[in-house]
């Protein structure tokens, strides 16, 4: 209980003092139990009167501290440092707003907005009398990250925090890196191709001694929290000893060797147009060293006779590590049209954009006639010269589209119509029709708007009520649709290709938004706490989101995501030590009895159970408390109260005000 | 249905289509054309069916017709797709469609086949004259009284009357060429744009005739160009259409009246009709050549060769008119026949190409597209009505 | 003049109730306000209190969607409400004493409006 | 020009959502910052914004929180009415350049915001943060959220009066400020500029600022706000309360008459959020929204769309050609139907014209010799877009939110975060 | 506190006030006044005091506007329509 308080009322020149009788205020307050001293000030921000308010505070020998001026929002900061630089600690200052909700409010009534003052003030001393003092609780925490996903997006954040000295893992399930960026080809605006960017990544993150990279590797459980996660790992070996591949004639014993393997699976780093063996080679990927896909081999120890160093029994490996923090950077799935939806599965000639994608890019299917001095583009056998590009496939299903991703996968509209350009740069005779739903090329990109129509490029739309429909017959798919732009007439196109311009899905990740506890949004992907105040934040706190596990992204937008993620778990962790906010849920160990609602009202997950004296009772997370309060209402026991906001002090409050 | 046929486009280009590809169809020139309508929407219309190749449905338009390429839908289109442009295209498209002898299409595709036909006929004339019409050497006595040369009598041997009623048939028989080259395109051009759209219209004989004044007010007073904004344009057209208009019907129908071989005095109405055509279509000639060499305008932005043909040539003829006229009130003789003879080598070429096959066949097209086109529009108005 | 207690909320609704000081809307000066960091985190007992100790009505000014810490922020706020009036109920008070509606950080009129229109009911219903 | 160099880790030039978002992460990470605001507040275009798409919280909700913690950070330093520019760089990587510091002509530390000056000013002009709907005085408090809340005197409209002077209970007043001019030291340079609005009067067939009905987007923003310029969503003219209200779209966007060939990304999303605020405010009112594509692309932006057109938006496809005006102000605008292919003259009572984004020409300008690059559109050049976005043509220079290209606030704070984590590799690597 | 030579006449040394600045604010001035004298005995709307004093329509809708910011016009209700605001005096 504090009992010297000293209470200044500013008159902040005459703005409160023409509606409030400042001396009325002194006079009902200063003789209150705890005052030791009621002044009157012209300006209580002024430094002359701050030097004074230290002095008092000093020579007085005060313990708490109240102003009655302006609103806290202006001046709270202010006067608790006052409070600090005099000793006394900052958090028995309590700041009554007499201005903005008391003489400006109530100017229309002075006598009123005297009364007014008067409790308010009173209130404030109430409160300062019950405060304690709070100093912001310091967790340790460790300077290493987990960053889970080798793409583009991970291994930019990687970079970015090793750069800064915080130690990484890179993790990633696949044995070769660059996700979904190294299939990808030239990519719009450099020309660069997707291989070319990751595999320069990939240099940086080999030659930076503050990366620790495992493939074929996922996170099995998580414990502890922000500042210290404990992370146990699974690592799925490779198959193939280091040191076997710098062997002479390594490489020529691995092509046998493949050769030799058995087991074709579909290439999904093709997207399945092409198939591949068991032993995989790295094919221009990072690292380049082959893999055994342990999934699909059958154990049969052809390779190994070939090629020493493979070694295809050894066994799947975990290792813990502890870190401060965790980025999730698990990427995206293409999405997987349904078998029939637009001839998909059904009609041969139908690729999704990746897989056209591959086809562009692998050059194994060109060959014929060439025209001039581009060659043609053949798929099947078939020369190709007109393409149907049906959008939207997978994403904004409403209407007629039935299915449940109700949003835009944002990079399709404009990878695609890249892409036509492309084909039809490299490759003799290509006419390319889209069948849209409104081109969204936003910003820059609509300049690949501009430029594929100023080609030739031809653009049909249609409205969420209809939809382009195929028909394979006689040989020819036909594409149709009821173009808005040609006044909803019918109009249709034979076509040699059909490519479905698929959307962004969240990448399958076996569980690990449970393992983490991260939550998912409407659209299945991982959601920030806040788009615009914490937009790379999880729930969790410590554990951030890069690229487009957080929702559909291209690869400018998913690097400013890494960056971001990387600086924001940098500023977190890289001083060792984590100051918390000391307003905190507070147990009351002997009147819980635990029955979870506070667990379940916490929308941080800082309530655990524990053990106290034989039963079970709630316990708070400090490092995952907000204080928000969220709980206090739900205890039926009122077992919780809030620093700086207990039951004494908010009670002390209402009585002074209703006094 | 409508099968898209990208490949028509690169023909829409040789017509003079320029860029039309980029359009992103969102209907600004549609909007700010004064003249699109609601039963005739252009251009966009008009310039997606090209993009698609929808040729059917263009020849069936009378749209480009109605369109007097002001360029507002150009100046304000924000993909800088020249709608205007595509109009200016389409009619020389629809010209050629509606040409059965194919010519229309290579002079406005070929530039061996334009500039050929030209230099053709002009060689033609040049050698009727020399054949038949040989000059007579002594140009003593072909002075009159108001010392002027006097024009029909140059060719040896045959007196002025006679010279004047040749030269007259000469008129008429390639008026009655250009009549029946351009009569049957016109029928050409009522099939595709009536009677094909019969299959939705029937239009009854009463509205044929209801609906002529319409065709005449039309012609003789361009008012839809002057919904257009900027009204000089329509003034400078006016002026060119109806100084033409008067020179050709002066040349043709009252020739003896015209070419007289007494000089009549200033005020005269046979040089008064003179020197108006000569001024409106000089100061057309001018306007527009600055405009196009400028590329001042949208309207002058783009130049088709077939359009500086055009112009060359109509300029041709009026500054061998302007000399003839010259030489002949100033007496000499020499060189009034030589240039009588030009002026005719250049004027035959033009009008047998230009009216029936080119950029005059317009002059009738565009008014006949009005007609036609209310005479759909009404039909098919009274149809909606009556049901 | 009834007396009303507000709890507003430090981020969001405190500073809509400073604004319409700003801009001199004025309410009656029997409004009194406490604040809490969210509207979510108040206690029923704090309520009851207030009507005990005198007060007429407690409006929550709710931080509605724009809740810093969780978007069940207003159904939260709801539910405690609904609590609140059961007891309130249960000690034979008028349920409509208590008041919620959520007030964004610029929302001033929204707030003048809201307890001027509360302090009326509370004059008429006294 | 003092002699002694203040010194930072980096400096940030523009005090908008990107600026604070990057002077937060740096300052976060033990850096000294610099915010250097040429405008009397920090806050940039989105303090004055009413609510934010798809979330559809208050914009000053966000912000002002922001803007604080920006304000208090001990790492920030923040400079208002500043600029800073004839940046170079150095041989040892860091950089200098002048800082200037325009007089207020009030005492920063005395005033305490109370708008005393304000009221006995005799001199009103349009007040720019409202966009000309209502006057402000020559002696003002910028806005009622700005921050530092304190008084300027705009002394290209004051009349020399004094009575501010002699108002003034802080005695804060002092007409003997002078431009001050520093030279300051930075180990790097964040250009975070912002865009410019298009303005819309350089489309004369739209009639904006002849038909006093027809307004620009963020003058409907405003109208959106609390802290609005008329007592409802009025219109300028007469002050009637509309009931049928016409958006057009992509003016000052995709439109190479006025050579601006992108898409400004957050014209389509605001409309559309503008259009859902309108119909809570005007219960009655009717909202057309005149579109060529809807660019509803971003996280949540496809669903938002779809929501309002369930509250009953209209939206049409197809550009409006002409608008006209009627005696009594309303409006006729005349667009083609692209669905239906007719020419369609509709009447409103009031229209909004979605402005898009230009580039800030100020970015450009800021070093010494123009050396920083901009891209062919006049956006900060990112020479690295594949690998390190924010980078630009000089190393050790960033570009974070809308001066490296249009948009939306969180691709602003994405940016923001890229711009800062460069910065800080950067940083770090020359120490 | 001592007496204080006010700065702004430092500032008259070195600063004209341009005309056209003067007649801007005379002119606003005496709108106010026009806007005042309308509101003088009864409530209007922007057309109706518009009307009476004779001045354009979007130049009261701003002056009022900027009136009511500053507390000297307050509103009172909408007409039967529901189109037009009433505005009156404040009281001060």
């Amino acid at each position: 209980m504090k009992n010297r308080i000293g209470v200044y009322i500013c008159e902040c020149g005459s703005n409160i003092s023409d509606y409030v009788d400042v001396e009325k205020v002194r006079e009902a307050v200063k003789d209150l139990e705890g005052v030791a001293l009621a002044k009157i000030t012209m300006f209580a921000c002024a430094d002359s009167t701050q030097q004074e308010m230290i002095r008092d505070i000093r020579e007085e020998k005060l313990d708490g501290l109240v102003v009655a001026s302006c609103s806290p929002k202006l001046h709270l900061f202010t006067f608790r440092n006052v409070a600090e630089r005099a000793g006394i600690n900052k958090y028995n200052y309590v700041q009554a707003n007499i201005r903005e909700q008391g003489s400006w409010a109530h100017s229309d009534k002075p006598a009123e907005a005297t009364e007014k003052a008067i409790r308010s003030v009173k209130a404030a001393i109430a409160r300062t009398r019950l405060s304690e003092a709070m100093t912001s609780p310091v967790i340790s925490s460790e300077n290493a990250v987990l960053i889970i996903g080798a793409g583009i997006a991970g291994m930019r954040s990687a970079l970015d925090l090793a750069n800064t000295g915080t130690s990484v893992y890179l993790i990633d399930r696949d044995h070769f890196v660059g996700g979904r960026t190294s299939q990808w080809g030239e990519i719009f605006p450099t020309g660069e191709s997707g291989l070319e960017v990751t595999t320069d990544l990939y240099r940086q993150v080999m030659k930076n001694e503050n990366i620790v990279l495992r493939t074929g590797c996922g996170v099995v459980s998580k414990a502890g929290s922000v500042g210290n996660f404990d992370i146990r790992l699974k690592i799925t070996p490779r198959g193939i000893k280091k040191e076997a591949a710098a062997a002479d004639g390594f490489a020529e014993r691995l092509e046998k060797a493949v050769d030799a393997c058995p087991v074709f699976v579909s290439d999904d780093f093709d997207f399945g147009l092409t198939s591949r063996k068991a032993l995989q080679p790295s094919g221009g990927r990072m690292p380049e060293l082959p893999a055994v896909d342990r999934e699909n081999c059958t154990l049969c120890g052809e390779c190994a006779k070939i090629c020493p160093g493979i070694e295809i029994n050894s066994e799947e490996a975990y290792e813990d590590i502890k870190v401060g923090s965790v980025i999730v950077a698990t990427g995206f799935d293409p999405y997987e049209p349904s078998k029939g939806e637009f001839g998909y599965g059904e009609i041969k000639n139908v690729v999704t954009l990746q897989q056209f994608r591959r086809l562009i890019e692998t050059g194994g299917n060109r060959a014929g006639s060439g025209n001039g001095r581009r060659e043609t583009l053949v798929y099947g056998g078939n020369e190709i010269r007109t393409i149907a590009w049906i959008f939207c496939v997978g994403s904004r299903q409403t209407g007629v589209l039935k299915g449940d991703n109700k949003y835009c996968s944002r990079y399709c509209c404009s990878s695609a119509l890249h892409t036509a350009l492309l084909a039809r740069k490299n490759f003799a005779g290509i006419k390319n029709i889209h069948f849209t739903r409104g081109v969204r090329t936003y910003g820059k990109m609509e300049t690949i708007y501009e430029e594929s129509s100023a080609a030739g490029d031809i653009f049909l739309q249609s409205f969420d009520d209809t939809a382009p429909t195929l028909s394979f017959e006689g040989g020819v798919t036909t594409v149709k649709v009821f173009d808005v732009l040609t006044g909803d007439r019918e109009m249709e196109v034979g076509a040699d290709l059909v490519v479905l311009v698929t959307g962004m899905v969240p990448r399958s990740n076996e569980g690990l938004g449970e393992i983490m506890k991260i939550p998912t949004g409407r659209d299945g992907f991982f959601n920030e706490v806040h788009p615009k105040l914490k937009p790379v934040e999880t729930m969790m706190d410590g554990i951030f989101l890069a690229g487009t596990a957080q929702g559909p992204k291209n690869i400018t937008e998913t690097l400013n995501g890494s960056h971001s993620a990387a600086i924001k778990a940098h500023s977190l962790i890289s001083g060792g030590e984590i100051e918390l906010e000391p307003t905190m849920a507070k147990i009351d160990r002997n009147l819980c009895e635990w029955c979870g609602r506070c667990l379940e009202a916490c929308p941080f997950d800082a309530i655990d159970k524990e053990e106290y004296e034989g039963k079970k009772i709630a316990a708070v997370d400090t490092s995952a408390c907000k204080g928000c309060g969220m709980c206090l209402p739900v205890c039926q026991e009122n077992a919780i109260q809030l620093t700086g906001f207990s039951d004494g002090e908010i009670i002390s409050m209402i009585d002074a005000l209703a006094e | 249905m409508v099968r898209i046929r990208p490949e028509f486009s690169d023909q829409i280009k040789k017509f003079g289509g320029v860029d039309f590809n980029v359009c992103y169809n969102c209907g600004n020139c549609t909007a700010v054309c004064p003249l699109s309508e609601n039963d005739n929407t252009f251009p966009r219309r008009l310039l997606r069916y090209t993009v698609l190749g929808m040729e059917e449905d263009i020849q069936s338009s009378s749209d480009p017709w109605l369109c007097y390429y002001c360029g507002d839908c150009s100046e304000t289109c924000p993909r800088q797709a020249n709608p205007g442009e595509i109009m200016m295209a389409l009619r020389r498209y629809l010209t050629a469609s509606y040409d059965w002898t194919g010519l229309s299409k290579k002079f406005y595709t070929s530039k061996a086949w334009g500039i050929g036909s030209l230099l053709l006929i002009s060689v033609i004339v040049a050698m009727l004259f020399a054949f038949f019409l040989p000059f007579s050497a002594d140009p003593a006595g072909m002075i009159n009284e108001d010392g002027g040369v006097m024009i029909n009598s140059f060719v040896r041997g045959i007196e002025g009357e006679r010279f004047v009623r040749i030269i007259e048939t000469g008129d008429l028989v390639m008026a009655a060429i250009i009549s029946f080259f351009l009569i049957s395109n016109i029928f050409n051009m009522y099939l595709k744009i009536v009677i094909r759209n019969r299959k939705k219209v029937r239009v009854p004989v009463s509205l044929y005739v209801r609906e002529a004044w319409n065709l005449f007010y039309h012609f003789g007073t361009q008012m839809r160009f002057s919904k257009c904004e900027g009204r000089s344009y329509w003034v400078l057209h006016w002026l060119l259409m109806s100084g033409y208009t008067l020179m050709f019907t002066v040349i043709v129908v009252f020739l003896p009246w015209f070419q007289t071989e007494k000089i009549h005095p200033f005020y005269h109405p046979q040089r008064f009709i003179g020197y108006y055509a000569t001024f409106g279509i000089l100061l057309a000639i001018i306007v527009w050549s600055v405009g196009r060499l400028r590329r001042s305008g949208e309207i002058h932005k783009y130049s088709h060769k077939t359009d500086w043909v055009f112009l060359i040539m109509l300029f041709l003829t009026t500054l061998t008119g302007i000399l003839l006229h010259l030489f002949r009130i100033n007496g000499m003789v020499h060189a009034t026949y030589y240039t009588y003879v030009v002026h005719l080598a250049i004027l035959v070429p033009m009008l047998l190409v230009e009216v029936p096959f080119s950029k005059w066949s317009h002059l009738a097209y565009r008014p006949l597209a009005i007609y036609f086109t209310n005479l759909v529009n009404k039909a098919a108005d009274s149809g909606k009505n009556g049901n | 003049m009834p007396r009303i207690l507000v709890f507003s909320t430090e981020k969001i609704s405190d500073p809509a109730i400073d604004l319409a000081g700003l801009l001199k809307q004025h309410y009656p000066p029997t409004v009194y306000t406490i604040s809490v960091p969210c509207s979510s985190g108040i206690k029923p007992a704090w309520i009851i209190r207030a009507f005990e100790k005198g007060f007429d009505g407690v409006f929550i000014a709710a931080d509605g969607t724009d809740c810093p810490f969780s978007p069940t922020c207003t159904e939260k706020t709801a539910d405690i409400v609904a609590k609140t009036q059961v007891i309130m109920e249960e000690k034979g008070m008028d349920r409509a004493r208590l008041r919620m509606a959520a007030i964004c950080s610029v929302c001033s009129e929204a707030f003048v409006k809201h307890v001027s229109g509360f302090a009326k009911y509370l004059e008429g219903s006294d | 020009m003092s002699q002694d160099n203040e010194k930072y880790d980096a400096i940030v030039i523009g005090g908008g959502i990107a600026g604070q978002e990057s002077a937060l992460n740096l300052a976060d990470s033990d850096q000294k910052v610099l915010l250097v605001e040429k405008d009397l507040s920090f806050g940039g275009k989105m303090i004055h914004l009413s609510k934010v798409f798809p979330t559809l919280d208050c914009s000053a909700c966000i912000t002002t929180p922001k803007m604080s913690e920006t304000a208090r950070h001990p790492n920030i330093t923040i400079c208002t009415y500043s600029e800073f520019t004839e940046i170079e760089k150095l041989p040892d990587g860091t950089f200098t350049g002048i800082l200037t510091r325009h007089p207020r002509y009030v005492i920063e530390k005395d005033c305490t915001g109370c708008q005393d000056c304000e009221e006995v000013c005799p001199s009103v002009v349009e007040d720019q943060y409202q966009y000309g709907m209502v006057g402000r005085k020559a002696a003002y408090v910028p806005f009622s959220i700005a921050n530092p809340r304190i008084a300027a005197i705009d002394i290209e409209n004051c009349i020399l009066c004094g009575a501010c002077e002699r108002a003034c209970p802080a005695d804060a007043i002092d007409f003997t400020q002078k431009t001050e001019k520093t030279r300051v030291n930075a180990g790097s340079v964040i250009v975070a500029t912002g865009f410019r609005l298009f303005d819309p009067a350089v489309i004369r067939k739209y009639g904006l600022g002849k038909y006093k009905n027809v307004v620009t987007s963020m003058q409907m923003e405003r109208q959106l706000v609390p802290t609005r310029p008329f007592n409802n969503v009025l219109r300028p003219k007469d002050a009637k309360v509309p009931d049928n209200i016409a958006y057009v779209l992509c003016v000052g966007s995709r439109d190479l008459t006025i050579g601006s060939p992108v898409c400004s990304q957050v014209c389509c999303m605001y409309s559309v959020k503008q259009g859902q605020l309108l119909m809570g405010a005007l219960p009655m009112a009717d909202v057309t929204v005149y579109y060529l594509h809807v660019r509803a692309f971003g996280k949540g932006f496809e669903e938002f769309y779809q929501q309002s057109r369930g509250m009953g938006v209209k939206y049409v496809k197809g550009k409006v050609g002409t608008i006209e005006e009627k005696e009594n102000g309303d409006l006729i605008l005349r667009y083609e139907d692209i669905r239906d292919g007719s020419v369609k003259e509709e009447t409103h009572d009031l229209v909004v014209l979605s402005v898009g984004m230009l580039p800030n020409p100020e970015a450009g300008s800021l070093f010494a010799g123009n050396a920083l690059e901009l891209d062919e559109f006049g956006y900060v050049r990112q020479v690295d877009m594949l690998k390190n976005p924010a980078s630009t043509s000089i190393e050790g220079v960033f570009v974070a939110g809308t001066a490296s290209g249009p948009m939306d606030i969180p691709d602003s704070i994405a940016s923001s975060g890229a711009a800062a984590a460069e910065a800080l590799s950067y940083l770090k690597r020359k120490r | 506190m001592d007496e204080k030579i006010p700065t702004i006449k430092e500032m008259k040394k070195s600063r004209q006030v341009p005309d056209e600045l003067k007649a801007r604010v005379k002119e606003y001035g005496r709108i106010k006044k026009e806007i005042l004298k309308a509101l003088e005995t009864k409530r209007g709307t922007i057309p109706e005091i518009a009307a009476s004093t004779g001045l354009r329509q979007e130049v009261v809708t701003y002056t009022l506007m900027t009136m009511r910011k500053f507390h000297e016009i307050e509103v009172e209700g909408l007409d039967d329509m529901d189109e037009y605001y009433y505005y009156r005096k404040a009281e001060v």
